[in-house]
């Protein structure tokens, strides 16, 4: 068997008049840990979406796992072991939070009794209080609704959520944009349990710090398309700015220029 | 006394003067008080109002009724609580098993569309098309029975040897609505079928024809038009010679008919039990006859 | 609810700030409700509204006013938990009324006694051998009917992705059609005694409570309670998190269907008749009921007991314009002024309850 | 529109492969059906439905017909003009029907002769001093009632934060209820000539087609359009952004109200007659022609283009059937069949168009 | 006239049983730029919301530009002259660029049609582009609708909006956390500008860089208490963070502990 568990070949993705991704050739490894970089709008989200089956891809092929995929919504590609979190994070605004937690997911008793079987509230309630610990994040009353919560609370919840569960791919969409310093360093801590356990994992990021501080190789996007695949012991802070900013495209992405 | 009266519907042209006939009635009547109900047509409501009026006491109930079928539940929620009950203007499809404090004061509509097609058939016969005529039939609402039973009786007579030179071009419903009424006709005019008579299930409907007609520049004197109800702009409008037949059905008659029936069952006296007011056929003959009528 | 403070990172919550439930502040509108009928009663008929004050009763209540109130909203009630249901899922459902109207003539239709009083059955629409049936038949029959209704329902909303009130709009208008076309408008009379039985007396009621009791547990305990809000809420984030949003849709409109086919069921046999113009205009009545009962309907919010209480409110109202002998022209304004102003109370008090310390 | 490419920061953007405006979309349904409605016609009835085929006019086209198809739809099209703000501002509506009822009373109330063929005016509501009164009477009798009405509808739905649902179905149920309440349920009937010319003959299309402009223009270029939109796009953004929502809702749901009267005027008009029953269920075939014509029931998109052509469709259904000479029970069933119909065709065209490239 | 363009006493609100802010004594001097930072949930968002009116408050004063205020809603704030950037954005969905832009006070002629002014939609397309630019975000289509936005192509125009319009005071809600490296350099030029023209500004950021870059003064939230009032001179990032894990805190609010 391969060691590769993510690959996409010539992925692409216009809407109307806009290419928001074009031709992306990409490669993930078992085990490895990638970031993705570039400024807004350069089509990280999009890469993300058609991956995840969010929306139908216009061209091109997702190879997970040695098959190739195509999935029909992100049930699908949660069911086939990949865990998203999302740049909107896709909570259900008025459910507490052990019910987001649980979402889609939720652990029942009795299940011969089908879609009337019945919920473990107190089990799924534990369950909660253990993984946010994990987060870090402060929440004063977890059987308060979502849409009573701050932005970060927010993002720790769909950060909680990916990590309670395992999974053949973690993939986070600028999982600390909203948090504060002390919740990013554990959603960072988190990160580097999954790499010490050898999951996979593809980080969207605009904080070079922490992108430094946690992969193993660096993707930059510019304008809807790949313009460098850089090693992190090969490249820098400013290497990478000068490859999101159009300053500099590796030859074999010439395209993309 | 106390009357409580749950009448089918409250804005129809034809029930409100029945209506209207019953609150002037007991008006005129020192210490009588009649409270009435509107069952919006829903045969569901007006059973709870029946209940209604048992739990608030009152004397004796008159009903018109939204569905004459369903008077049986009617009958026995009023017969368990000993109150008595008059059905007025439809007849009770119970009608012959009526506990003895019920009554009913009612008009048949197997006369309504037989009169009034009776009339179109001999008219057309007498301005020669006893050869062959077309008739378009415009019918009221289709889960009301009047409609029902006023179409079936257009059917029944245009299958009688006498008038079956008569056929129907097409039959649709416009709702009782001189509005849809209008729609409908201009519609069947701009299919450019000849025809000869439009019968319609009640007067509204007839004037909504007439309405298109004209505005089609139709010359009103070579089509026989009918209806049912002899409503006063029914009557302005035979009286302006566009409309040709209608039916005249003694509303305020019923109206005060059904009270006093009422009033006699609430103090123990004796009734006949079936009261029956046929309908009468109005023609520009006897058109002077009905002006102050309804 | 567990002792805990609910709370992670060592913070506390203040457990006896928390809002009052929804379904109290319905609870008090009602209570306030049948007050001013008591207090008008009293000033302007010189009775009791709820209570006996004429010595009709041996209880110290009215019993018949206590039965007809619960009795006359019981029907709607029934469709009104289907409309509870599809409103917490962020949907509407405007095909109820029809559906009533098309299952009670179909169901009907094979609930015929054979003969009337020696005579063949004046209304009979189908020949002997369809005749005298079973109870089960037409219950099944019905059952069907609500569920092809309500499937269809469900698979338009959930796989065209049209909006539900246009996908109901349309079934409300052709099951109305349907309605019609089954007899040609003839209304479909005399049903089997076993068939009388189900609707008689209270049973209505008793058919209503036992539902809302069902639904309430379901809804509260089980996993399709628990999908049906979250899409409600937010019906991305449910799709995201991989429930099968469209399955579930489908299921909850089907089950809305079938229990406007049951309420058919109860109204034709309490009735004793069926006919084309049955059940106009109660989706809307059920769904003034669910939201007078505090069911958002912006979905993902509301339970039963809220519209239990709503349909009371309904019944309280209905009764008590009767025993005012209001004239019926101002009962239907003062009831869309009531309806309005059950629902502004509700707010009002939420926000009152939200911004109170 | 101007020649840039719309776009910051060097991007370009290719214009050739933007989307459809909706609105061919719905025009493409129209043709569809008449195409359908031909095609019918020469097979079942051997007969054109548009065009002239047995030379009764001087125009190769049926102009009845054509006539027809816009005249029964010209009043509700006044109404739907309404709806279509009121549902792009992210509302509904329920009670057109209901003040077309109550406005149609009052203001023909003040419309009627005093003479009918010599005789006293046998309807008359008012002594002689309200007789025979100038048109302008009735109209600003009429717009007054429909401002009232719907000003309530909007002060409800912008201060008390109700549901648009719930504050319109109060009105709808109150204002069927005052309708029926102004003359005790008698019709009222023969009007003034002057009164009378405002509907006649083709005058409903005409009023239609004046207003209809008029407010595509206002809802394209003025500020009050824009804060249509913004609102039902985004509420919060709208309010947070300092657009006065609750003034602009209130002035929205006044000016439906104030067209539901005006339709009320032309068809009492039109009809020489008001009934407190007119207008029963106007307002759902004015919700079901925007949304046909593709304005999103969710708010902030949408156009008066599209709901004319929604009408349109309306019209040609109604016509359509009653020159196939469709049963009226089929007539029912397939005409919810088509409204929703419509509404899926549409909805997949737009994403069949969204998916290409 | 005093040099004092905010303050609060006292200002609290509660939800519920969550107090979410407590006693909040807050003051902002003219041209003076302030950085509020704290953990999620620590109150900084709803400190803003009691300020600007989108809510009401449960106990204390707000003092703008002299007089006490208590706005009814957002409206009022900015007819005040209070320009804010919400966490939330509040942008609408279904409008493009222009329209959000200038959503609330749109460029109009002939003004005495009253509600039914026209829209001068030339000139408000002239004036989104200039002020993209200022942003220096990349949008393919500025006639796009917002919902077809990436997450920063949506931050950049809620920047721009509030950037383009002169105002007594800015308040931005981690304006920058959406952004690229290179969007969020343009957004710190903005803030400097503003600086420059002497107007005064609240910052909420979780960016201990971009706060000391550009500050002068930092106050930081925890809990719902305002734990410390720091000069940039005084302090460094290590500092901050004790202050807001709860490490240290100022004697003279010795009750948020
Ligand atoms: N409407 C509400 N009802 C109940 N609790 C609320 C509500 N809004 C906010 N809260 C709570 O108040 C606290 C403060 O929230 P706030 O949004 O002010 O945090 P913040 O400091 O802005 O955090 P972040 O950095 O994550 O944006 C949080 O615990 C939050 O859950
Ligand atoms: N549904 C859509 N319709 C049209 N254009 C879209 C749509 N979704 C995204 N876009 C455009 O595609 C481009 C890429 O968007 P995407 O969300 O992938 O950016 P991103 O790299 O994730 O940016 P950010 O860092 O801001 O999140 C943007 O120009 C965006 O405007
Ligand atoms: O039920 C409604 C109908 O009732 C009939 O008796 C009347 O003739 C019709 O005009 C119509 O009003
Ligand atoms: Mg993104
Ligand atoms: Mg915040």
């Amino acid at each position: 068997m391969s060691d590769i568990i993510l690959e996409t070949r010539d992925l692409t993705k216009h809407y109307g008049g806009v290419h928001a991704l074009e031709g992306a050739n990409f490669t993930l490894r078992k085990g490895e840990h990638v970031a993705i970089m570039g400024d807004n709008g350069a089509g990280k989200s999009t890469f993300v979406r058609q991956i995840t089956g969010v929306e139908q891809r216009t061209r091109g092929e997702v190879i997970f796992d040695g098959k190739p995929v195509n999935f029909a919504g992100p049930l699908d590609a949660r069911e086939a072991g990949i865990e998203t979190v999302f740049q909107t994070l896709a909570l259900a605004d008025a459910l507490d939070v052990p019910d987001n937690l649980f979402l889609g997911r939720e652990k029942t008793k009795f299940d011969w009794l089908g879609p009337f079987r019945i919920l473990d509230y107190k089990s799924m309630r534990n369950d909660t209080l253990a993984a946010l610990t994990k987060t870090g994040v402060k929440i004063p009353n977890i059987r308060n609704t979502i849409q009573n919560m701050s932005g970060g609370q927010r993002q720790c919840v769909a950060i909680a959520r990916t990590a309670t569960f395992h999974s053949k791919l973690t993939i986070m969409d600028e999982p600390t944009a909203a948090l504060g310093v002390q919740e990013t360093a554990q959603v960072e801590n988190i990160i580097r349990t999954l790499k010490e356990q050898g999951e996979p994992l593809i980080l969207i990021s605009h904080n070079m710090r922490q992108v430094f501080d946690l992969v193993d190789r660096i993707v930059v996007f510019r304008r809807g398309r790949i313009c460098a695949n850089l090693r992190k012991e090969d490249t820098d802070g400013q290497d990478v700015v000068a490859y999101i900013t159009g300053a500099k495209t590796q030859p074999e992405y010439a395209d993309a220029a | 006394e106390n009357i409580g009266v749950s009448m089918a519907l409250f804005d129809d042209n034809f029930l409100t003067v029945l209506r209207n006939g019953i609150q002037n009635f007991a008006d005129d009547m020192s210490d009588v008080d009649v409270q009435i109900e509107d069952a919006q047509n829903d045969v569901a409501k007006q059973l709870d109002q029946i209940n209604n009026f048992i739990a608030s006491g009152v004397d004796a109930i008159i009903v018109n009724p939204v569905d004459t079928s369903a008077t049986q539940a009617m009958t026995a929620a009023a017969e368990a609580a000993g109150v008595p009950l008059v059905y007025v203007n439809r007849q009770p499809i119970n009608v012959d098993t009526l506990p003895d404090n019920q009554a009913f004061v009612a008009s048949n509509e197997i006369e309504s569309g037989t009169l009034e097609t009776f009339e179109i058939c001999k008219n057309l016969r007498a301005a020669g098309k006893g050869g062959g005529a077309r008739a378009y039939v415009m019918m009221g609402e289709l889960s009301n029975q009047a409609a029902v039973q006023r179409t079936k009786d257009v059917h029944d007579i245009l299958g009688t040897d006498m008038c079956n030179f008569i056929t129907i071009v097409d039959e649709q419903t416009a709702n009782w609505s001189r509005d849809e009424a209008q729609d409908l006709m201009t519609n069947w005019l701009s299919a450019g079928e000849p025809f000869d008579a439009v019968i319609a299930n009640n007067d509204e409907m007839a004037i909504g024809a007439i309405q298109a007609m004209k505005a089609a520049g139709i010359d009103m004197a070579s089509v026989q038009v009918g209806g049912v109800d002899a409503t006063q702009d029914a009557l302005a409008a035979m009286a302006g010679g566009d409309l040709d037949v209608t039916v005249f059905q003694n509303a305020a008659g019923q109206g005060s008919g059904a009270l006093n029936a009422a009033l006699k069952l609430a103090r123990g006296e004796d009734v006949d039990q079936k009261v029956y007011i046929p309908f009468e056929l109005v023609t520009p003959a006897n058109l002077g006859d009905y002006f102050s009528k309804n | 609810m567990a002792d805990t403070t609910h709370g992670t990172g060592g913070l506390t919550f203040d457990k006896s700030k928390r809002a009052w439930p929804n379904e109290i502040n319905v609870f008090g509108a009602l209570v306030l409700i049948v007050l001013i009928f008591e207090g008008l009663g009293f000033a302007l008929m010189g009775q009791s509204f709820l209570f006996d004050s004429n010595g009709r009763f041996d209880s110290i209540f009215n019993e018949q006013r206590l039965r007809i109130i619960i009795l006359q909203v019981a029907i709607i009630g029934i469709i009104a938990i289907g409309s509870t249901q599809v409103i917490i899922l962020g949907g509407i459902d405007l095909s109820p009324g029809s559906i009533v109207g098309v299952t009670a003539m179909v169901a009907m239709s094979f609930a015929q006694v054979a003969e009337v009083n020696g005579y063949p059955n004046p209304k009979a629409l189908f020949g002997p051998a369809f005749m005298d049936l079973p109870v089960i038949v037409p219950i099944v029959v019905a059952i069907l009917c609500g569920l092809a209704a309500g499937l269809v329902n469900g698979l338009l909303i959930a796989y065209t992705r049209i909006p539900p009130f246009i996908a109901t709009l349309g079934m409300m208008v052709a099951a109305r059609g349907a309605a019609k076309w089954w007899s040609k408008g003839q209304p479909i009379s005399f049903p089997t005694d076993s068939y009388a039985a189900i609707g008689a007396g209270m049973k209505p009621v008793i058919w209503f409570v036992l539902l809302a009791i069902l639904f309430h547990f379901i809804l509260k305990f089980t996993i399709y309670g628990k999908h049906t809000y979250a899409i409600g809420s937010n019906e991305d984030a449910a799709r995201m998190s991989g429930i099968s949003v469209d399955r579930h849709k489908v299921l909850v409109y089907t089950i809305a269907g079938i229990l406007a086919a049951f309420a058919a069921v109860v109204l034709s046999s309490k009735n004793l008749t069926a006919q084309a113009g049955m059940g106009v205009m109660y989706e809307l009545d059920a769904i003034a009921m669910t939201v007078i009962g505090g069911v958002s309907l912006s979905g993902g919010r509301g339970s039963i007991v809220g519209t239990v209480l709503g349909a009371l409110i309904f019944g309280v109202i209905i009764s008590g314009f009767t025993f005012l002998r209001l004239d019926a022209y101002y009962q239907e304004m003062v009831k869309g002024v009531i309806i309005v102003g059950a629902v502004v109370l509700d707010q009002w008090r939420q926000r009152r309850s939200a911004a109170r310390m």
